[in-house]
């Protein structure tokens, strides 16, 4: 079976980004977006811990401690950046200003339920970070994942077995093997990897799947 | 005439008591406050409850202070974190309670603390476990769960530059949460990089007025961590 | 690329349709965004809502706002100042609605419609004849009544400096209301006596970052107002 | 009747306030209180329009309409000052860090309530500013006001009969006549115009006071 690459659905996600908008790419895959932004738009980053216009990583030898994203890694400040606190930076996510955060998942529901935050694994440490407030905070909220686990399972499911993270919140979902809108009237299939049919893609999901 | 600065560390921290409720500064590494907390450590002051974003980098700061066994209960958003090792322990073993709390409603709660807010209705978090048993409400059919303030009888922040009226500013994203937990403690204590004359600081650039400020602590070597990569938020 | 800079105030309000509910920042006079409001008059909306700490000084800005009987209701807590007589007249007639609010409770609804709280417990106001048939609560030994976010469809508001982003920095007192006010439009049209060169404005003082800011209209001379000793808060 | 001067009046408030302390001076007579803060002191001025370290007026001729203070009077400001917005001014308020706050009013309660933004009279337009949140909001909330109405009735009550501003929120009460401390056991005269006895006092005022 044919599937996107992680730069292939970095760059697709790229692609439906305008110009002008402001984007937080979670921690993980998404974080592979910013390589492929359009290089003839301007798309400004949010980072939550407090950075709006948010650059690239720094030449190595160059990094500072104080400039870091939400992964903690350095990073730099564009021309056009600004400085915020944290109440001020997530007052910025629920308010909902920013126009669109790119999340991984452990899965999504058809009704655009989203779990990434906690397995649920007894014993296992919670740690939740700022998902659910990016998760309830952008206007559009688009996934990036696989669609299967290492096991084979579809990660878009009817309802989420895993704890969620938010209800009704995914607004697109880019897999390895398609892009899907979550709408009111369901899922729509709105690309798909070449060769895979409409209906192999149901069957492995699962789910109900429009065109 | 005002000055809040204090000669030392030691003397910053000195009347911290046993099972206070202290805010620390920083997201990571980033405005972490490691010499206030070395301070701490040293000074002795058990069965604290700590409010931080995090649990720990490595063994330094706060991850030190965790292995000291000062810390009754930590309050935080993501204690679990390539190198949250003490933490990892401490709570397996049952000797650390944690009370985990989304990002924006650490911010927002603190924030409400320093502001008189007797509580809000969040967005975030509803629906989930983390709601689990907390009041909720519809309002114009978006649902929200009820938050309540975090006060602190401390805070020890980090900031770049503050006046001996205790006004601060802060360094890129060092700046996090200095400024809420300032406005949310009791006492605040602040270690800045220097302390600068009275009228050098623009008024307009101020970002934690001297009123949220008790103490200041200059540190001028403090930037002796490093960024930890790989790690979440 | 992005370029919110607009040519003209009358382009930057043209879309203001009847009944909107519109904020406009400023404190009496000082921030008060005149040329974007004597470009609202001209273009003729009507029925509007308006938010403002006062209700206008003189005949000018606000004032003349209302004398053209554009308004329908205002929201203010502080609309009797000594030259406040065309509110006055308008007031006494009947023909404007008011909406008083402690003003702390007019900024802390304000804040709440840009940040996402879907409302809050404040203590200002209890037992008030401002909070009657409110719903309150004691929280910790202490009253409280529940307020709502207050949004707008646009707000108006003077700054000294953007950029072509739209990040803003004001100028002493006339910062107020500007900053909640610009997070808390759906569009948030600004005038600055200077608009600058991206990367001009140090990331550490920019006040309200652009993500709040729709347009912005260059209006070198906007201080043709005088300070109004003598009126009250 | 002896009566202390209102500049008596604001000079004795003023030796009051601590060195260090952050006050908010209201509008009206509290104003006057600004002259006479003991100049060994550094005591820092709040506004609630955003800006503490307030200075005097300016020199005739350098007003900034852009710096004003809540009576929209030209103001300066120190070095040390800080500009804020006005979320963040009131919540500097209601949060409890003002030490002191000084206001003008109608009516004191023998509990502590405070009548200062609205006479009820019927047609009267409403207004009422920060009043409210000033009122709860400081930890020591010092009224000044003439101790009788210009009818000769007592400013102190045993209830308020005008609008409320605040419940039991007024610590102490310097009048023209005498500085009454309210307490959780009623009024207490900490001091008394020459001349004037505490049973005279008393009589006047129409409420229980005590040494």
């Amino acid at each position: 079976m044919n599937r996107f690459t992680r730069e292939q659905m970095a760059a697709r996600v790229g692609r439906d980004i305008p110009n002008g908008a402001y984007v937080n790419l979670g921690i993980g895959l998404p974080t592979l977006v910013a390589n492929h932004l359009p290089r003839d738009r301007e798309i400004i980053l949010h980072t939550e811990n407090g950075l709006l216009g948010m650059g690239p990583a720094p030449e190595p030898g160059a990094e500072d401690p104080d400039l870091i994203n939400a992964g903690k890694q350095p990073v730099t400040a564009l021309a056009g950046a600004a400085f915020f606190h944290h109440a001020d930076s997530f007052g910025m996510m629920r308010g909902g200003h920013l126009d669109c955060c790119v999340l991984g998942a452990f899965q999504v529901s058809v009704g655009g339920d989203l779990a990434n935050w906690h397995t649920g694994t007894p014993g296992a440490i919670p740690a939740v970070g700022g998902a659910m407030d990016l998760a309830i905070g952008a206007k559009s909220v688009y996934v990036m994942m696989d669609h299967l686990t290492k096991k084979g399972e579809s990660k878009i499911v009817e309802r989420c077995t895993y704890p969620v993270t938010g209800l009704k919140c995914v607004n697109r979902i880019y897999t390895d093997l398609a892009v899907i809108d979550v709408t009111a009237k369901g899922l729509r299939v709105i690309d798909i990897v070449d060769g895979l049919s409409l209906a192999e893609l149901t069957r492995i999901s699962g789910v109900e799947l429009k065109d | 005439m005002i000055d809040k600065t204090v000669g030392t560390a030691a003397a910053a921290v000195a009347d911290i008591g046993d099972g206070a409720t202290v805010m620390i500064g920083g997201f990571g590494t980033a405005g972490m406050p490691s010499e206030l907390i070395d301070a701490l450590i040293d000074q002795g002051a058990r069965g604290l409850t700590i409010v931080n974003n995090n649990a720990g980098n490595g063994e330094v700061g706060l991850a030190a202070l965790l292995k000291a066994k000062r810390v009754r209960k930590i309050i935080c958003s993501f204690p679990r974190q390539t190198d949250s090792y003490v933490f990892d322990a401490l709570y397996h073993a049952g000797e650390i309670e944690l009370e985990l709390v989304p990002q924006g409603n650490l911010a927002e709660r603190i924030r409400a603390a320093g502001s008189g807010i007797g509580a809000f209705f969040t967005p975030t978090g509803y629906g989930t476990l983390l709601a689990e048993g907390k009041e909720t409400r519809e309002i114009n059919g978006r649902n929200y769960v009820l938050e309540y303030p975090i006060e602190a009888d401390f805070a020890l922040i980090k900031a770049q530059h503050a006046d001996r009226w205790g006004n601060l500013v802060y360094r890129k994203t060092a700046r996090n949460f200095g400024p809420i937990m300032a406005a949310a403690a009791k006492c605040t204590i602040v270690q800045v990089r220097e302390v600068v004359n009275l009228g050098d600081l623009d008024p307009e650039a101020v970002v934690t007025p001297g009123i949220y400020v008790r103490r200041v602590v200059e540190i001028p070597m403090a930037a002796k961590f490093v960024a930890q990569p790989g790690a979440a938020a």
